[in-house]
């Protein structure tokens, strides 16, 4: 038995998202994923079930496993009770771990989650903090965002918010101890490595790159990684 | 259609919902973009209930969004959560109730993987003990806030001022319902009316006066994926998906959307506008868009509250097309005002997404 | 109007409804053996043609039925008429006149 | 031997030829029937796959077949059943008794509840209906029509539904909806000029010896269309009809069509009637629910329990010569039983099937 086959089977996930699949192809015609993007989850399925080391190696390194968007759509269909949206959640993971997410273009985005989210849940405690989500990353926010964003305090204020202060409620400022007991959960769980991994994996790739790097969302590799498209994911494009 | 097939299904999925003392935790995106949902959804609970409701200063995020980021690990993930059954346990809570569908599908998927795996169990309380000192109760009861305002629906409904009724023609109004991924596709047992016909929010609709619309595209996800949201260059397929669904609900000519997810409501919000500049296109009713409700926001104008303590003017698209159906009375000189009564000015106007009072 | 830096995808779905289905149509006209494919690939494998470009029988005949005729009459002309592929069917469909009124199909109907 | 009994459970296609085959032997058959009709599901079918005979021919038959030796209990419930020395004793609904030398199950199958599988829409949808009920809409009038009254255009078969499912707990194949969804497409198409008709399929189980005849003749004659792939869901449209979604696998490709009738092939299930014989017996079941022989090779029609003995779908999906088949071999396995014991009849074997005059 191959090698990254035995590392997937490792994740306890694995075996729960994968039985034995028939090619039915029920997860395929419900995916909003397969929809738009050149993806199939059906060819997930069945790609890992050959157990073949060059097909997964491909795999993990390709576009492909980005596409989904984990509804877990496919669970609630799936006849041989398969979950191809954990077994996404699976490959991504070695793919992180092996570093062979920089290899695709969107694999690479993984930069800009660890970046926006993966920061905001270690220093807000939350995965989201609205004074982040600026008018000009986020156009499609319109103009009552930028109006929200321009008098923050003010609006949150009248729905009882208790932004950046002590107590229960909206954007309470989470104490300092609470923070540092995620970070310590992410320390022992894993979380902190992947961290890690994902940043030195990209630094390494936007040597290769020639793209210039620093910490922050506003390095020339991190624009790259967070705006660029190939066009070359869906329909029109194959 | 046959609403007797639905009423079968509907009863064979029912499941248990406390009727009193839960530990609300909120959510990452509705604290953001619907602040109002989650404060009058604690205020319905204590002064329209009279229930006992608890929230902890110390909670976090679940990690969701992350995990489903795959940039947190499971492990991760579910010590995180841990952390939070930690908290309720600290605090003599048994009835966990999350804001967010996200969070409430992750913490069944955690129990459902301990329940298979008992030795993962173990090692994540090692984990937390490790890094907290913290121990935890699994809760006794896991329902997502949806379900309990679902369960009190008809209280709601008798305490209410104002229906769904549209005041001039006397007909029901007609609601679309959009019901999160996540809340039931995973195990449809643990939604009310599963995963197919839910019957959480359709249910609200009924009690409170309206007409509930089935549209082809009614189970299709909002298109959030989280990268494909999050990560600017993947929009277009987020935006994408919701088209699909406003293109498919359009024919029926809805007049609200109904949501119990944060990210949906949000999409449906702003995808709205983005499509109105992008294409021209709007989908409600001579050029205005189609409004998008919270659960909260709704059983909130059934009870009377003002629109504007409910955060509606934090919507993109007017909600005033309702309002006025609804028959509420409104002052649109407050709606721009901030906490103290001061005013803030106002947003441009969309360009394409016409606006009325 | 604000640029916003991406642009709504398309859908990849097949929409039969939409589709045209014309190109079937003429073909279980003009050679009824197309109706009786049943998917199997024999000819596929077989093919000498496929071995060096992306023509494929068995999917081009599916895709026809299916009204997804975009590339359908440049894979056409990779067919080099060998007819090892009519010998290898099972179910005896004639082939090489499939290819050749696909061709005729889509000058008849001017696509 | 003329004073040997056997009671058979089931008057459809197997209790029938078991009751007829037993009887030819000259032994006494009580034929016990819940329904108050015999033939069971068969009886309520139009025509028969591949050759399409009328249903009616072989139920006709096989009722024409039972000779006096038989006694027919329609409209009959067992209530309990005891071993009674080496015989059987039946308590039934109306209180008599029967005693027999030999038992046979030939409790038969239920259709899949099709309603079960919530996503196609089964009694939500008005244009989603079950092979069965197309059946009767055949043997009605012949007259198609959806529930607006319109000719259909376009007709959707769905295979493989509650079979091979892990959903909805039943694994296994049942074997006859394949060609049944075949035949049927056919008939509409034969009835409909113009119709598009489209099979739903993950694969073809074309495994009887005219079938995959049968199949092409769909094709050809009929231009009858295939798509690979499992049906996901369907949903309605404003005007009724139905929007289905499925990956035509094979081109690896999600798809999306509107039809306006959508026919669900539902499979076979245990039967409500054998679930309560399981439950007077304590039988066991296999994995699939279906009453467990004790060799499915060897001894398909052996329970392992002295005189009593199945045959036909209570032990797994059958088409209809596999039942009469099987029917017959139970025959001759339960008077190869009888004869076997009997040198040392009880006493009470003796005793004459008491039944009910008026039927």
């Amino acid at each position: 038995m191959g090698r990254l086959y035995d590392f997937l089977n490792q994740d306890i996930r694995f075996g729960e998202g994968l039985k034995a699949c028939i090619n039915c192809g029920t997860c395929t015609a419900i995916c909003p994923a397969a929809e738009f993007y050149n993806y199939d989850p059906r060819i997930l399925a069945t790609t890992l079930q050959s157990r073949d080391e060059e097909q997964i190696e491909t795999l993990l390194k390709s576009d492909f496993i980005w596409y989904c968007g984990e509804c877990m759509s496919c669970k609630t269909r799936c006849p041989r009770g398969n979950v191809p949206g954990l077994l996404i959640s699976v490959v991504r993971s070695l793919s992180q771990d092996l570093g062979y997410f920089v290899e695709s273009e969107k694999g690479r985005q993984q930069l800009a989650l660890k970046r926006t989210i993966g920061e905001w849940i270690l220093n807000t405690g939350y995965c989201l903090y609205p004074k982040e989500i600026e008018l000009e990353s986020h156009p499609e926010q319109g103009p009552v965002w930028g109006w929200i964003t321009d008098n923050l305090k003010e609006v949150l204020g009248r729905f009882e918010a208790h932004y950046q202060e002590e107590g229960p409620g909206i954007f309470r400022k989470i104490p300092q101890d609470s923070l540092d007991e995620l970070k310590r959960i992410f320390d022992v769980t894993g979380g902190t490595e992947r961290f890690e991994k994902l940043e030195e994996f990209s630094r390494k790739k936007a040597e290769e790159m020639g793209k210039e790097f620093s910490p922050g969302q506003k390095s020339e590799y991190y624009l790259h990684v967070y705006n660029f498209n190939n066009n070359k994911h869906g329909k029109d494009e194959h | 259609m046959n609403i007797e097939g639905k009423k079968i299904i509907w009863k064979e999925y029912q499941k248990e919902i406390a009727e009193d003392n839960f530990f609300y935790v909120r959510s990452c995106v509705r604290q953001s973009f619907f602040p109002g949902s989650e404060t009058t959804f604690l205020k319905i609970m204590r002064e329209t209930l009279g229930k006992n409701i608890s929230e902890h200063p110390f909670h976090t995020t679940c990690t969701g969004i992350g995990y489903h980021s795959d940039i947190v690990p499971f492990e991760t993930t579910m010590t995180v959560v841990a952390r939070q059954f930690a908290l309720m346990t600290e605090s003599g809570y048994q009835n966990y109730v999350p804001s967010c569908i996200t969070s409430f599908g992750l913490y069944l998927e955690v129990l459902d993987t301990w329940h298979h795996f008992p030795e993962m169990e173990k090692k994540i309380r090692e984990y937390l003990k490790k890094a907290t000192g913290k121990e935890f109760e699994k809760p006794k009861n896991l329902v997502h806030a949806s379900d309990v305002i679902y369960k009190f629906r008809k209280e709601i409904a008798e305490k209410g001022k104002y229906r769904l009724i549209n005041r001039f023609t006397g007909e029901p109004i007609r609601v679309v319902e959009h019901i999160g991924c996540h809340y039931a596709k995973m195990f449809p047992s643990k939604g009310v009316g599963g995963a197919e016909y839910p019957h959480v929010l359709a249910g609200m609709i009924e009690d409170w006066g309206g007409e509930v619309i089935d549209y082809p595209e009614r189970r299709h996800c909002c298109g959030f994926g989280f990268r494909q949201y999050i990560v600017k260059a993947n929009r277009g397929y987020s935006i994408a998906c919701s088209q699909k669904k406003f293109e498919s609900m359009k024919p029926y000519r809805p007049e609200a959307i109904l949501t119990n997810c944060p990210g949906c409501p949000f999409f449906f919000d702003r995808w709205q506008y983005a499509i109105s500049e992008m294409e021209g296109v709007t989908y409600g009713e001579d050029g205005q868009g189609i409004p998008v409700l919270t659960y909260e926001e709704l059983a909130g104008l059934v009870l009377g509250y003002d629109p504007w303590d409910l955060g509606l003017q934090t919507h993109q698209v007017p909600v005033e097309p309702l309002l006025n159906k609804m028959g509420i009375l409104y002052d649109p000189e407050k709606k721009y005002l901030g906490k103290n009564g001061e005013y803030l000015g106002e947003p441009a106007i969309a360009e394409n997404l016409k606006f009325c009072h | 109007m604000p640029h916003f830096g991406y642009t709504i995808s398309t859908d990849r779905q097949i929409d039969y409804d939409s589709n045209d289905k014309r190109v079937a149509k003429y073909l279980a006209e003009h050679e009824p053996s197309f109706m009786i494919c049943i998917s199997c690939g024999t000819c596929t494998a077989t093919c000498s043609a496929g071995v060096f470009t992306t023509f494929s029988l068995r999917e081009h005949i599916g895709n026809i039925k299916r009204g997804e005729i975009r590339n359908i009459k440049a894979e056409a002309e990779k067919c080099m008429l060998c007819g090892k592929c009519q010998l290898a069917c099972p179910r005896g469909v004639n082939t090489r006149n499939v290819i050749l009124n696909i061709q005729r199909a889509f000058e008849a109907l001017g696509l | 031997m003329s004073e040997k009994k056997v009671v058979v459970i089931g008057g459809g296609v197997a209790g029938l030829e078991a009751a007829s085959s037993i009887a030819a032997f000259g032994v006494e058959v009580a034929l016990i029937e819940k329904d108050d009709h015999l033939g069971g599901h068969v009886d309520q079918w139009d025509r028969l796959f591949p050759s399409r005979r009328p249903a009616k021919e072989i139920t006709g038959y096989l009722i024409e077949r039972l000779n006096e030796k038989v006694t027919v209990l329609t409209g009959t419930e067992i209530q309990k059943i005891e071993r009674f020395g080496k015989n059987w004793k039946l308590t039934l609904n109306d209180s008599q008794t029967l005693i027999a030398d030999a038992l046979l199950l030939a409790t038969g199958f239920d259709l899949f509840e099709a309603r079960k599988k919530e996503e196609y829409g089964y009694g939500i949808y008005d244009n989603v209906i079950t092979s069965a009920d197309l059946e009767k809409k055949f043997s009605l009038d012949g007259k198609i029509r959806n529930a607006q009254g319109k000719v259909p255009e376009r007709v959707g078969f769905v295979h493989c539904v509650g079979s091979r499912d892990e959903k909805v707990g039943n694994l296994y194949c049942s074997r006859v909806c394949c060609v049944t969804a075949v035949k049927q497409a056919v008939e509409v198409s034969e009835m409909i000029p113009g119709c598009e008709v489209f099979c739903f399929y993950m694969d073809l189980r074309m495994f009887g010896l005219d079938f995959e005849a049968l199949y092409k003749e769909s094709q050809e004659k009929w231009g009858v269309h295939f798509i690979r792939g499992r049906l996901s869901e369907a949903f309605e449209n404003q005007d009724g009809s139905v929007l289905v979604k499925v990956e035509d696998t094979l081109a690896g490709r999600p798809l999306k069509m509107k039809v306006d009738l959508l026919i669900l092939m539902s499979g076979m299930v245990t039967s409500s009637g054998t679930k309560k014989l399981m439950d007077l017996l304590q039988l066991e079941t296999d994995e699939n629910s279906f009453l467990q022989p004790s060799d499915r090779q060897l001894q398909a029609n052996e329970t392992g329990i002295p005189g009593l003995f199945l045959a036909g779908t209570c032990t797994s999906p059958k088409s209809i010569d596999e039942t009469i088949a099987d029917s017959r071999a139970a025959a001759l396995r339960i008077m190869e039983y009888m004869n076997s014991v009997g040198s040392q009849q009880s006493a009470v074997s003796s005793q004459l099937l008491k039944t009910n005059d008026n039927k």
